[in-house]
């Protein structure tokens, strides 16, 4: 099957005062309808850039993209702004992170979501678009979706924006979705009606979903497969179940065991990952993780020259970077993996 | 736990003894950076030079404010020559009618000009930034009072109060005979400048100081007891400063040109003081017939007021690099 | 380049002034204008609004040039512009008889067929009502010459109340008959032909009288009446068909309409008059040129033709407190150290300003040029060194605090202190300074100030000036706070005189004041400098007030 | 929101007692006198004192006072030499212009009208403008030009503006009139001829602290989350712009646009004075130096009455633009 | 002072605010203990007022009725003065890293702001105490005089928690202290909290609303609903046999690597209901699965059900022991 969103190789860059930072450096993944792709990464490893490049949102003054972005078979890189516009709500759409921020917050937020519809409905009547949108909000579970069409943002609770979001980027029915942290600023247990929420969307339109996140909680509810970035790269990619259970680049295993597991001892210490993720002005050459990898000495200063290429973990659809060899990793796993949960 | 712990994550950053640059430090370096920056803070420091060596200025030059060439005039009073009698001898020319050196003129009037315009910048700066800082720290009915007054301050007429004030403090610290030293005109126009120019400030200055005070950084030092003068001056100030720059530095080109402005309606120095607004004000009559009498003194203001307000952007771009502009 | 070729001006012409004997010239119709043509609108440009059209309380320059046009009063000026002047009977057929010869008690035959814009005639009685009216308190601002010297008294308001007495005539004024005012006075007033020139002797029917209102819509006895008046705006003049050409010897009545507009500055409107556009062509800039723009429109050959240059009687001095510069030769010393051309300069030149070394103005009738202290173009500062013989005066120079009298005493300190004077300038504020040097106690040694006669005689400026016996503790006309009894009996010989015999007294008295006391520093004179439209016609400078006279003025084609 | 007007005009009415009582207590410590002015020569002490005493003056200042303040609510009666009865709003007798204050202010506040209200229209458009104009194309030749205009704007005092624009366009070109008030009624060209320097002048500096200061906004706004947003849901960059950042960039320049017509309307000194203009500004300077106490209380408590308004008005618009702000 | 004293005593604690709808009951009447050396967890959902609570605690915020008792004495009331013997015994450590810190300050004038605010002088002076405290929480004692925007996130919250040790305290209220950083780092600082507890004995307040964290670190778990308690016990207790039907949802409600279906979990409906208007009787009954009539009219209180530490405030509690 083809997927319907194709990135290969994307590179994003600002040159800043500080210097150039490679945002993103050398992305491959693809998503097909119906399935979600979670890019899980600490803080800065270019999850949201990512997100903003295929949407064409950066602005082109001050990052520079190359690659190739294909959705839906058309290559969207380089393409003229007018045309990626109209792609734009319709064929893709977006969740942003922080609901409240990204909406505006002078008009009422029914009137936000019918604008979305209407740029791609221009025929659409003001009496039809609200029926439509109205419809649409009680769908995403909001309450008395009549009264609440005329309410201002800052009048919502931090759900219901979040939700008010979300049927702002399925108003047209998008055939891709892209969700960047969706729900890092809400509390457990409206994330987990929210997540609920997306699932039950996707099945129903047939979505394809970019998720970005750094919870690996959410990832193992929603996530079909898995990109784990680090510094702008991929460093691990294959299915959920491959990457959570059977996590093969020692990022991911770091970042596995920092999480307190619910079914850990609280009595033993979280296994952290020592030191900080790069600055983006400084990425370390070689593997951009080895600062910080207790198994970079095992390579021989490999791991401090060559930077590793994503290649196959052994498994089919399991593709790691990183310059242990398999079973090198698999032993490394088992003496020191033992915090992931497994 | 004399030191015996000292595992944690080690992350430390191996180097030996590092100096921090601190945010003042950085905008320091930033605003040397700054090509705009560095020519108009040239141009304000070659005017400071001018003005502080004035009486330097005046013995190289041979010639002083008051000196008068009358003959050198035409029956109308106007200068003789070229441009405003521009000469050797007179680089700028002479003012019609008295037939004082202009350029002697302009260099006193800088210093006057920059000493008011200075001085009242620092204490409408400091009024500012102390109602400011208490009303947005302590909020409640400090607050109400200091807005009020803030109103008040914009209601009443400057101009108005500015030309009723100057005579009536005269009479009352000089009486009608007495000597009025120079001093005394600059130092009412200075509280004039002060008790007017402060309210802009004051309110820069409550609204950062409002959002600090929610920051958790004021909160510890309220859990560890600190008190009000802590507070306020170890905490808040400090984090103040760009704003309080920057409005100064934009205080000082208006006051340069509020002196001129008040001079303009007949307030401000007298006859006896070398001053920037009086000399440019009594120029303008003669647009038609002595340009260069107005090209003069108009054209330093400009190149002053100019250089200031660029400094002043780019101070402000230095401090904080959000900003654009 | 500016090589300095200045026009010079002569601004020093004598005046010649008369009491006109002759009856008929008291009759008219005037004298037609050379080229002037009846129709159009003229207009005049002042910044400071006329605020009231009064003529019992017109003192201003502008209200008393504009009050001939639509009040005729007792007495008037034929004046040429040249300093030709001869007083004539206006309503009254000659101007006055001295009935006693000795000036207390005096006549006016009042003309028959002057008439009230109304058509009903002028009498006596309405003549009589005007002046009583002037004792009415809520009417300020006026002339207080009639009414002082009729209650003898300067609370003249408390020895007659109008307000009480409406319907009777104040103490000494009596209407024999219809055509006959009688001014019966306790002491010699032999300037009365003079000062019932001035527009309060103007006439008002009883019924006519709106008290302060009037301000807004006289009731006109000349060629004009207020037709509209906007206040502070426009004021609009236009033909009062009741007047007769044969009973006035100096009016005329040739635009359609006298236009007053207020509100631009003097530089505007004198730029405006300059331009020369539209319904300035017919436009007068009512104010002098100011300063700043003389050179331009002095060196502007094409506009040589819509300019007029003449000499007033406003005599600028700077005034020395005799009370406390006791020393007469500091006060010679004073006189010696003038640069009175650089005096000019500082003011804009001789369009500005002409050199003055008398006490009373060129323009007075009978002067006599004379200098007392001759110390050439620039002054003398080593005659006035000599005279100090080494002391260094330490004296205080009171100025307003207007930019012009500010540069004055500039000029005057450098001067001064050139002269081995010490000077220390206090700015006055402007409006107050008036008040503060007519103060007996006044805390200054030096002041600048002008005096401009009511008319053009020497009785009008030695004795209100130089006369020591009146000073009061404030209000004085006795600036300098002169007081020498030799002096004051001279002024009581001369005021007894006939005024035909006064003017050579005057004059001689005038040199001998200086010459023995030195009570001031005489400068300079005003000089009316004046910019109007192409079609303005028969404009002059009036002798009498310095400032353009409107009764021949006319709108060119 | 019937709370909030209230009380706001509570405050408003307190800042303008303020002001008024201010104003008056300064102006009689003032060392002249209102009186002399109404007699010129040969003027008698008695006789002055009598009027003073007419005129009130020799009454304690606090009954002065409170006889203003009765006038202006319901009137009064100032004696023959002062127009007899005045009624409410009476704002007393200007002693110098000879008439009811209300009568010069009437005359006055067109003029100010007229040079305000054109120009202040003119400084938001092109401020506005030209702040658009540089936000949208930040670092390009357009930003460029528009920064040294806004600079240029920001640097060059009024009086200078207004004495080279009297200098070329009409003393040199002779394409303007001279400078002068005519009543819009009269006739609408020659009020937009005398007057238009003016507002160019006026129009020319506020513009450029408009420019300046929209410029900053919308730059601010543009980084703004929400309208990534408005660009994520395809709308086009006209819409995103025109409906989506200016709304959000505007609101500052509501807030300084009111204060500073507020204050202009209270009196463009400088600007009247340059172009000779009479309006309030300068019936208000003349009044000051001539000691005319009454009309001194009329200009400064009509300009105090703008800037109280303008506040208010601010406020409110602050309200209706932004509904986080809806006032309980 | 003995292991198992109450350090901090909570009766009653009750804060509200006046805001324009009136009353805003932030927290409503709080009844906990602190024992010397134990950790107490507070978890709950955004607004339930958590932060509030903290900030009540060390007096940054006035209480509007009942009762904090710090060491034996009431310092509820206790004015500036009366609380500066106290101050150098409870700190508080704040959510943001870089909010926490004066950014005009460099790290070891940061840290040495408590001691200077109470003019302490340690033994061996106030540079080295400083010097010490940073090794302690693993920093570099070289960059005490760094300005927080030279660090990572991770050493700013370290900043912070060096600060809060600077004066030796016997309480630290830690408020949310790891929820802005990053997994990665988020399990160093949790470790280093973990490790001063251990070794400095100190009684820790950790706010959060990651139950897993808590879990992690706490002995004890308070569980709050918009501005009360609603169960509080001991760690296993509160996480493996919850009572309360909200600590039951909410449990169920954590995302969790090792759970990838979504079948068990407790659905809750609707939203946190305003704290300005809180519903009548059990706060919770309108989001409750099992809410009855009782609920409505009655409000639970916080008891204890079966002779265990643990406590809740809920009608019909599960699994309790009759
Ligand atoms: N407009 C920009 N100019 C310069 N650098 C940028 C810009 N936008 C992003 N970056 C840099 O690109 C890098 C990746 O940023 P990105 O926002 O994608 O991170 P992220 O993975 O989404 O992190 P987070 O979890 O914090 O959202 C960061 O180092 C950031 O500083
Ligand atoms: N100063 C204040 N004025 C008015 N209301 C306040 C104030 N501080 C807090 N509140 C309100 O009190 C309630 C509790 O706030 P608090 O910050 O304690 O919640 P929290 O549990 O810490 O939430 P979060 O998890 O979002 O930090 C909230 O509804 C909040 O809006
Ligand atoms: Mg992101
Ligand atoms: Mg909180």
């Amino acid at each position: 099957m083809v997927p319907y969103l194709r990135v290969d190789d994307l590179r994003v860059s600002f040159t800043g005062s500080d210097g150039v930072v490679r945002a993103v450096d050398g992305l491959s993944f693809a998503v097909q309808r119906g399935r979600t792709l979670a890019v899980v990464g600490e803080s800065g490893s270019g999850k949201s850039v990512t997100a903003l490049a295929v949407l064409g949102l950066l602005d082109a003054r001050q990052a520079t993209v190359t690659g190739r972005i294909t959705l839906g078979g058309r290559q969207l890189v380089g393409r003229p702004e007018a045309e990626v516009r109209r792609l734009r709500g319709r064929d893709m759409a977006m969740i942003f992170q922080d609901p409240l921020s990204a909406m505006h917050p002078y008009y009422p937020v029914g009137r936000q979501i019918a604008e979305a519809y209407r740029v791609h409905h221009r025929r659409a009547g003001r009496a039809q678009t609200r029926r439509h949108v109205v419809e649409l909000l009680g769908r995403v579970g909001i309450a008395q979706p009549q009264r609440c069409y005329d309410q201002y943002p800052h009048e919502f609770s931090g759900g219901m924006r979040q939700r008010a979001m979300i049927a702002m980027a399925l108003v047209n029915d998008p055939a891709l979705l892209i969700a960047d942290e969706p729900t890092t600023a809400l509390d457990v247990t409206v994330q987990a009606r929210i997540l609920d929420l997306l699932a039950d969307l996707q099945v129903e339109f047939d979505t394809a979903i970019l998720l970005v996140t750094h919870d690996f909680g959410v990832v193992a509810q929603l996530a079909d497969d898995v990109l784990v970035m680090y510094a702008g790269r991929a460093v691990e990619q294959g299915s959920a179940e491959q990457v959570l259970r059977r996590p093969q680049h020692p990022y991911t295993w770091g970042l596995l065991s920092s999480v307190p597991s619910w079914h850990g001892d609280p009595a033993t210490d979280l296994a952290a990952i020592a030191g900080s993720p790069p600055s983006p002005t400084d990425v370390p050459a070689g593997c951009a993780f080895h600062p910080r990898c207790r198994y970079a000495a095992e390579t021989n200063g490999r791991c401090r020259v060559e930077r590793p290429e994503l290649r196959s973990a052994g498994v089919p659809g399991h593709r790691v970077a990183c310059h242990l060899g398999d079973e090198q990793r698999a032993r490394r796993y088992a003496q020191d993996g033992a915090g992931v949960p497994g | 736990m004399d030191g015996a712990v000292r595992t944690g994550a080690g992350d430390r950053i191996p180097t030996g003894r590092t100096v921090g640059r601190s945010p003042g430090r950085l905008a320091w370096m930033r605003l040397r950076r700054d090509r705009t920056a560095l020519v108009s803070g040239a141009v304000l420091g070659l005017f400071v030079l001018v003005a502080l060596a004035a009486p330097l200025i005046e013995a190289a030059y041979g010639i002083g404010p008051h000196d008068q060439f009358q003959s050198r005039l035409d029956g109308f009073g106007m200068p003789l020559g070229h441009a405003g009698g521009v000469s050797g001898e007179h680089f700028f020319g002479l003012e019609p009618r008295l037939g004082r050196d202009i350029f002697i003129r302009l260099v006193y009037g800088l210093r006057t000009s920059f000493f008011v315009a200075c001085t009242a910048a620092v204490l409408s700066t400091v009024i500012g930034a102390v109602l400011g800082g208490l009303a947005g720290y302590l909020g409640g009915w400090l607050d109400a009072v200091v807005s009020w007054l803030t109103d008040l301050t914009l209601a009443m007429p400057f101009l108005i109060v500015a030309l009723a004030l100057t005579p009536t403090l005269t009479a009352r610290f000089y009486g009608q005979r007495d000597e009025v030293p120079p001093v005394f005109g600059v130092g009412v126009l200075i509280a004039i400048f002060a008790v007017f120019g402060w309210t802009s400030t004051a309110r820069l200055v409550r609204g950062q100081v409002v959002a600090l005070r929610e920051r958790e950084f004021v909160a510890a030092a309220r859990a560890s007891g600190a008190g009000l003068g802590h507070l306020l001056v170890r905490q808040l100030l400090p984090n103040t400063w760009a704003p309080i720059l920057v409005s100064f530095s934009f205080a000082v080109p208006q006051f340069v040109t509020g002196e001129a402005a008040l001079s303009f309606i007949g307030v401000g120095l007298t006859e006896q003081t070398p001053s920037f607004g009086r000399m440019i004000y009594q120029s303008l009559d003669y647009l038609q017939t002595d340009p260069a009498f107005v090209l003069f003194p108009g054209g330093t203001l400009v190149a002053l007021v100019f250089a200031f307000n660029l400094f002043g952007d780019a101070l402000r771009d230095a401090l904080d690099p959000r900003s654009a502009r | 380049a500016n090589t300095g070729g200045s026009s010079t001006v002569d601004t020093g012409r004598q005046q010649t002034g008369v009491i006109a004997t002759d009856p008929k010239d008291s009759w008219g119709p005037a004298p037609e204008v050379p080229g002037a043509r009846a129709g159009g609108t003229f207009t005049i440009i002042r910044e400071t609004p006329v605020s009231h059209l009064d003529p019992q309380r017109t003192y201003s320059f502008a209200g008393l040039m504009a009050a001939p046009l639509f009040a005729r009063s007792l007495t008037t000026w034929k004046d040429d512009g040249q300093g030709n002047l001869v007083l004539v009977g206006d309503l009254a057929e000659t101007p006055g008889s001295n009935v006693e010869d000795d000036c207390t008690v005096w006549e006016f035959k009042i003309k028959d067929g002057v008439r009230f814009e109304d058509g009903r005639p002028v009498t006596a009685k309405e003549i009589a009502y005007g002046i009583a009216r002037s004792f009415d308190p809520d009417l300020t601002g006026g002339p207080t010459y009639l009414q002082e010297w009729l209650a003898d008294t300067p609370q003249y308001d408390t020895a007659w109340d109008f307000g009480a007495n409406r319907g009777a005539l104040p103490p000494g004024l009596t209407t024999p008959d219809d055509r006959t005012l009688r001014f019966e006075f306790a002491r010699p007033r032999c300037d009365l032909p003079f000062a019932a020139s001035l527009p309060s002797t103007a006439p008002l029917p009883a019924d006519r009288d709106t008290g302060i209102n009037l301000g807004h819509a006289p009731f006109s006895s000349g060629p004009y009446k207020v037709t509209r008046f906007r206040a502070g705006v426009e004021i609009v003049l236009e033909r009062n068909e009741h007047w007769d050409p044969a009973t006035d010897p100096v009016r005329h009545q040739y635009p359609d309409r006298f236009v007053w507009s207020f509100g631009p500055t003097t530089d505007t409107a004198a730029n405006r008059v300059i331009a020369d556009n539209g319904a300035d062509q017919a436009a007068l800039s009512w104010d002098y040129v100011p300063a700043s723009l003389v050179s331009r429109v002095a060196g502007d050959a094409a506009l040589r033709s819509r300019t007029i240059l003449s000499p007033t009687p406003t005599a600028n001095h700077l005034v020395i407190n005799n009370k406390r510069v006791t020393d007469l030769r500091v006060r010679q010393a004073l006189n010696y150290a003038i640069d009175r051309e650089g005096l000019v300069k500082v003011l804009g030149g001789p369009h500005v300003a002409a050199p003055n070394t008398t006490l009373m103005p060129p323009a007075t009738i009978g002067h006599r040029a004379y200098d007392a202290y001759p110390a050439g173009r620039n002054g003398d500062p080593d005659r006035a060194r000599e005279l100090l013989g080494g002391q260094t005066p330490e004296l205080v120079l009171g100025a307003a605090d207007s930019s012009v009298e500010q540069q004055l005493a500039t000029q005057l300190k450098g001067n001064l202190e050139r002269a081995g004077f010490k000077i220390t300038v206090r700015a006055i504020p402007d409006d107050a300074k008036l008040d503060e040097i007519k103060k007996r106690d006044n805390p200054w040694d030096l002041y600048l100030s002008s005096w401009a006669a009511d008319w053009p005689s020497g009785a009008a400026i030695l004795p209100v000036l130089y006369d020591g016996r009146g000073i009061r503790a404030a209000g004085n006309s006795n600036e300098s706070y002169f007081d020498d009894p030799a002096i004051s009996a001279e002024f009581d010989r001369i005021l007894a005189l006939p005024p035909a015999e006064q003017a050579p007294q005057w004059a001689g008295l005038d040199e001998r004041i200086m010459r023995e006391h030195a009570p001031v520093v005489p400068l300079y004179v005003d000089v009316a400098y004046l910019v109007h439209g192409s079609k303005v016609g028969g404009v002059f400078v009036s002798s009498v007030f310095g400032y353009p006279c409107l009764l021949d003025a006319h709108v060119k084609p | 929101m019937l709370r909030f007007l209230l009380k706001r005009a509570l405050s408003a009415v307190l800042t303008l007692l303020t002001v008024s009582v201010l104003t008056f207590g300064m102006f009689f410590a003032l060392p002249r006198d209102p009186v002399s002015g109404m007699c010129p020569k040969n003027c008698d002490p008695q006789r002055l004192e009598r009027v003073r005493q007419e005129l009130g003056l020799r009454d304690p200042l606090v009954d002065q006072y409170a006889n203003y303040l009765k006038g202006i609510v319901v009137g009064r009666d100032l004696g023959g030499a002062q127009g007899g009865r005045c009624d409410a709003p009476c704002l007393g007798w200007s002693y110098v212009n000879n008439e009811a204050v209300t009568d010069t202010l009437a005359r006055v506040l067109p003029v100010t009208l007229s040079i305000v209200v054109p120009a202040a229209i003119g400084w938001l458009l092109l401020g506005v403008g030209l702040g658009m104009l540089s936000a949208l194309r930040p670092g390009t030749w357009w930003d460029r030009a528009a920064i040294g205009f806004t600079l240029t704007g920001a640097s060059v005092p009024l009086y200078v503006v207004g004495a080279v624009l009297l200098l070329v366009f009409v003393y040199t070109l002779h394409w303007l009139p001279v400078p002068a008030y005519t009543p819009l009624t009269t006739d609408p060209l020659r009020w937009a001829g005398g007057l238009v320097l003016a507002w160019c002048s006026l129009a020319f500096l506020y513009s450029a602290i408009y420019a300046r200061l929209f410029r900053a906004q919308l730059l601010e706004t543009l980084s703004e989350d929400f309208v990534r947003t408005a660009r994520a849901k395809g709308l086009s960059n006209t819409r995103v712009y025109g409906k989506h950042a200016l709304r959000a960039a505007i609101t500052p320049v509501v807030t300084v646009a009111g204060v500073d017509v507020g204050a202009a309307l209270g009196g463009t000194v400088i600007t009247e004075t340059t172009f000779g203009l009479p309006g309030l500004g300068r019936a208000a300077v003349d009044a000051v130096r001539a000691g005319d106490l009454p009309m001194i209380m009329a200009t400064v408590l009509v300009a105090a009455v703008f800037v109280v308004l303008a506040n208010l008005l601010v406020d409110l618009l602050y309200a209706a633009i932004d509904p986080r702000v809806r006032l309980g | 002072m003995t292991a198992g004293e109450a350090l901090l005593r909570v009766r009653g604690l009750t804060r509200h605010f006046p805001v324009r709808g009136g009353l805003l009951r932030a927290v409503d009447g709080l009844d906990f203990e602190v024992r010397a050396g134990e950790t107490l967890g507070l978890v709950g959902e955004s607004g339930c007022g958590k932060s509030t609570t903290a900030r009540l605690l060390v007096r940054l915020l006035e209480p509007t009725g009942g009762r904090i008792e710090f060491a034996g004495q009431d310092i509820s009331r206790a004015g500036r003065r009366a609380l500066r013997p106290l101050r150098p015994q409870m700190q508080i450590i704040f959510q943001d890293p870089y909010a926490s810190l004066n950014p005009r300050h460099t790290a070891g004038q940061i840290i040495a702001m408590p001691l200077r605010v109470n003019r302490i002088t340690p033994p061996g002076g106030v540079r080295a105490r400083v010097r010490e405290l940073m090794e302690l929480v693993g920093l570099d004692p070289e960059h005490d005089n760094r300005y927080p925007h030279e660090f990572s996130g991770g050493q700013r919250q370290r900043v912070g928690i060096a600060r809060a040790l600077a004066t030796g305290p016997r309480l630290v209220v830690a408020d949310e202290p790891v929820s802005a950083l990053d997994v990665s780092i988020q399990a160093q600082v949790v470790n280093l909290l973990r490790r001063l507890q251990r070794e400095l004995g100190l009684a820790f307040v950790l706010i959060s609303h990651d139950l897993a964290v808590v879990r992690h670190f706490c002995q004890r778990i308070a569980v709050m609903y918009l501005g009360r308690i609603v169960e509080i016990g001991d760690r296993d207790d509160i996480c493996r046999r919850p009572q309360h039907p909200y600590t039951r949802a909410l449990l169920s409600a954590v995302p969790d690597v090792a759970r990838r279906d979504r079948a068990g979990r407790i659905r809750l409906a609707g939203d946190v209901p305003s704290p300005v208007d809180p519903p009548s009787g059990c706060r919770f009954r309108t989001r409750c699965p099992s809410a009855r009539e009782r609920c409505a009219v009655q409000e639970p209180a916080l008891i204890r059900r079966d002779g265990g530490n643990r406590a809740t405030a809920c009608h019909f509690p599960a699994g309790a022991s009759a």
